[in-house]
């Protein structure tokens, strides 16, 4: 069965996922691996999204973060504040997943302006949304982002989100009581921190992809890690059921991209077509 | 307690030129018929204040009432880019908008300490983003027992909280249900409050997840069907996806964004929307409800 | 994942000697059964935090199981004093009772940063009143933003908290409703929590006002019918105000005290309470429900 | 109609509470005098409960103040965390109804020990409860105490909830919100603070009672106001509506004390006869 380089990333990422886990989600390919990962291996998945719902059961994929399914599904419906300040920021999370416009070699993320100058950004993106706090609190982060190398970047242009900060001790010295990002999912391969260097690392490769293909979308210099694998392509019934998950989503005229905790927008007007989702 | 007024009567007594405006609704119960009068009366210089900026705020923001915007995440939420606010921080159009922006913890926390009476609220947030040196109203604080550093951020206190419910009862009782997001943060931290609502009933039959903000807490409600459209109002209306989707393309161009403003807000007789109202507007965006 | 098992298991499991314990409930779903069983396991030198430590507490520090009292209101509600508290007190009868006295609203708040996460809270509170230098874990905080003072309370991170609820289904999911109290906050904020419930049903129906706390949120839940007996839950149980007015005579007397503790407490099997059970209590002091 | 001098305390603190108002109400006289104003003048009271109850409208006086009663007729049922902080400390309720064990001149109340020696206390009282925030938060406070020289002291044992503290500008010093106390209604009169001073005054006194008796009450040297003015008895309607409520209440075996929010308990064995409720 054949498939593309975007159901690829959906269904790793959704392996990423343990039954029983409490998964912080949000809106695009996180939801949708989220929900493919419930509809497969991990029937128990409890999602939870910054709308306030607990356990969101959707049986179709909600097109956005307050869709009515998920209240009407959830086991508990809270409010915003608490969702973040009980829920989140407390450390019980122990997944939280975030998309990025633009990541670096740290795991850091930026989801705010593109170009040197805050005041007069060359692009302004969306901005922080959930996902400072889901990057700061969760027990683990995973990230999901089309790879290339103006979204793979040496440093990003601000970072809204830290994932390992300037590198090792970072994050503790700051008191971000999460470990930080696990491993960076994109369209070609999976990335994981060196456990030295905290440098994001190549340690998982797509059928069919090369490393060079990987160095050649990446913004700096790409280690590979020793003990690379080639992941496994996505088994027909995940193929179908991601299929039969993206069919229930409403038509749309314009291409979706990640909102809010997974915020990212078009880099440019080009980006459109190309990155978002 | 609360005065049950018309939705014209309600902005023209609660919102004024200069006034900071929080119109809140997560995803769900936004507002947007509040907003529309709010440009039909052509408020100007507002500090608009919301999480969620999204196509209610791009259309405020077009329509030059804006001066400021306090925000963490603007964008049309499953589609894109607000291109009306967009237009507005990178060429100042139609008028120049100052930002002040946050995370949704951080601001879900400024409202609560409005709501609470206090200054501040603390939170482990900012710490190592870039956010906490560009955005006032953020500072460090230190725990007098761990000596743990945190983040303390002002709190909100706006002039007007602007709110859709489901419901209120004749009293000015006011009751919300589904996702309840920020709203009564919003309206407990806001010296004066608008909230429009689907319908009046004689009594507010409890309701599982319901919020029931009492007459006393609230200044004016005022009966506007459909008043969230194209967001939704459980158990009332669905949520126009469509309409999302179409917004991309109306607001892109200045010209089309003016247009419609002109035909669906300028030229749409003051007063009460009505399902009527919601019924042209997705007509004419060619979507269905 | 909550365990479903027996009481006596869950108190096993979850209360040791030397434990700081949250029992909640305020006035409604008080978790008097579990109360009982810690006695009966005869647990010791632990720290004992509650906002209204009433009857509950009364018998477990009548019992010595408790070295320390963290609470904001020690008194017989609608009846006068806590005896066996003040014997503890004034007399260090059974064992010395060292005390760590709050406002409610203190309470509220140390309760709110343990399930936040946070090393302490902000509250208007405690200055200008004796509490401020009596209490450990309260200081003084700057407002950084505008120079107000204010108060700081350290977090409560009790070991264990113990919460009496009507329902939980098959999978330890916990609901209930009335007056809610501040026992999730309770739950959040502790490392381990035991939930007594009414019943198990097989689905949580939504109710009104309800808070349900999900199965991944709570330790153990045990089935303990009437398990907050003399205190009540809503829509199972009407609070049995007469016998905390016979806990007035009861609890006078080192004796009678320990006479109904060995009696109601000790000779009772292990294992959940029931309604059998609370009939006993409620005609052995001659009242009726 | 004759009546007793807990009755007269009942009705003229019951006057003290206008339709419409928000009222921070405790279990015992409180809430006999709150539950009185609505059955008479003032029907649209709106009684808060420090158990979350918004609006409560029980038919028949509750015992304890978290009553199924109160919840069940409630405009709204909230979290203990959020009544305190998001409905008393924002400082939207206009009075709130205090008892004491002890109460000085300056409106200071005491409901924690009596005796000097905190550690090593005389008697052991209930504590603060919500009274503190109640005292620091309500735009008034109203005190309602039965008089004696043991009840009403120069200076209390110890300052549970702040009245005028060390007398004019210390609210403003301790940065609390609300004015403080307005009156303290007594079972002999009524005392309000002297504008310059802020020192209890006696300003209204019951038919029958004289200054003499009132000052032989009082554990410092009463002032009496220029303006004094005797205070109406109780009318008919309103001792035929306060008997009718309080025999709603179930039969008690022991006195009753207003706990929680209008803390107070027996301040010796003898008190439990003498000023308890």
């Amino acid at each position: 069965m054949s498939y593309t380089a975007d159901e690829m990333m959906t269904v790793t990422a959704a392996h990423a996922l343990r039954d029983q886990m409490t998964c912080f989600v949000g809106i695009g390919l996180p939801s949708e691996a989220a929900n493919l990962a419930r509809a497969t291996h991990a029937p128990n998945l409890i999602l939870i999204y910054e709308s306030g719902t607990i356990g969101a059961k959707p049986g179709v994929l909600p097109l956005s973060i307050g869709d009515g399914i998920l209240a009407e599904t959830a086991d508990s419906v809270v409010s915003v504040p608490e969702i973040f300040n009980y829920w989140l920021q407390s450390g019980r999370i122990d997944v939280g997943f975030l998309g990025a416009a633009q990541l670096d070699k740290f795991g850091n993320i930026n989801t705010t302006v593109i170009g040197d100058d805050y005041a007069d950004p060359r692009v302004r993106l969306p901005g922080a949304g959930g996902a400072p706090e889901i990057a700061a609190a969760c027990r683990e982060v995973i990230v999901v982002i089309r790879q290339s190398r103006r979204t793979f970047v040496d440093r990003v242009d601000f970072v809204t989100s830290v994932g390992f900060g300037d590198g090792p001790g970072s994050r503790q010295r700051l008191g971000l009581t999460g470990a930080g990002p696990s491993r960076v999912i994109t369209d070609l391969g999976v990335l994981t921190p060196d456990p030295q260097t905290s440098e994001l690392t190549l340690s998982g490769i797509y059928p069919g992809v090369s490393v060079a293909d990987i160095k050649g979308r990446t913004g700096w210099d790409l280690r590979v890690s020793a003990d690379l694998s080639e992941l496994p392509a996505p088994s027909e019934p995940e193929l179908t059921a991601l299929r039969g998950l993206l069919a229930t989503m409403p038509a749309s005229k314009a291409d979706r991209v990640p909102p809010a905790a997974a915020a990212s927008a078009p880099v440019t007007a080009r980006a459109t077509e190309g990155a978002a989702r | 307690m609360a005065e049950i007024v018309s939705l014209a009567e309600a902005i023209a007594a609660a919102v004024h030129d200069g006034d900071t405006v929080a119109m809140e609704g997560f995803t769900h119960l936004i507002p947007h018929a509040a907003g529309h009068e709010v440009i039909r009366q052509r408020r100007r210089d507002l500090t608009l204040v919301r999480m969620t900026p999204d196509i209610i705020y791009d259309q405020l923001i077009g329509a030059g009432c804006a001066r400021k915007l306090v925000f963490s995440w603007a964008g049309n939420p499953g589609v894109g880019s607000l291109h009306r606010f967009r237009d507005a921080v990178e060429h100042a159009w139609p008028v120049p908008l100052e930002i002040e922006e946050h995370s949704h913890a951080g601001m879900a926390n400024k409202y609560m300490a409005g709501a609470s009476g206090l200054p501040f609220a603390i939170l482990r947030g900012y710490r190592g983003t870039s956010l906490a040196s560009q955005t006032a109203g953020v500072a460090e604080v230190v725990c007098p027992f761990t000596s743990e550093r945190l983040t303390a951020v002002s709190a909100l206190r706006p002039d007007v909280a602007v709110v859709h419910a489901q419901q209120a009862d004749r009293l000015g009782n006011v009751q919300y249900w589904g996702i309840t997001g920020v709203q009564k943060e919003c309206v407990l931290a806001s010296a004066r409050s608008v909230v429009t609502v689907e319908e009046i009933v004689d009594v507010l039959d409890p309701r599982p997840g319901a919020v029931v903000l009492p007459s006393w807490a609230v200044s004016y409600v005022a009966v506007v069907p459909g008043g969230a459209h194209p967001s939704y109002a459980l158990g009332y209306s669905a949520r126009d996806n469509d309409f999302y989707v179409a917004w991309d393309a109306i607001s892109r161009d200045r010209a089309t964004f003016t247009a419609w403003l002109d035909e669906h807000v300028y030229h749409r007789p003051a007063g009460p929307a009505g399902p009527a109202g919601d019924a042209v507007l997705a007509g004419d965006t060619g979507t269905a409800r």
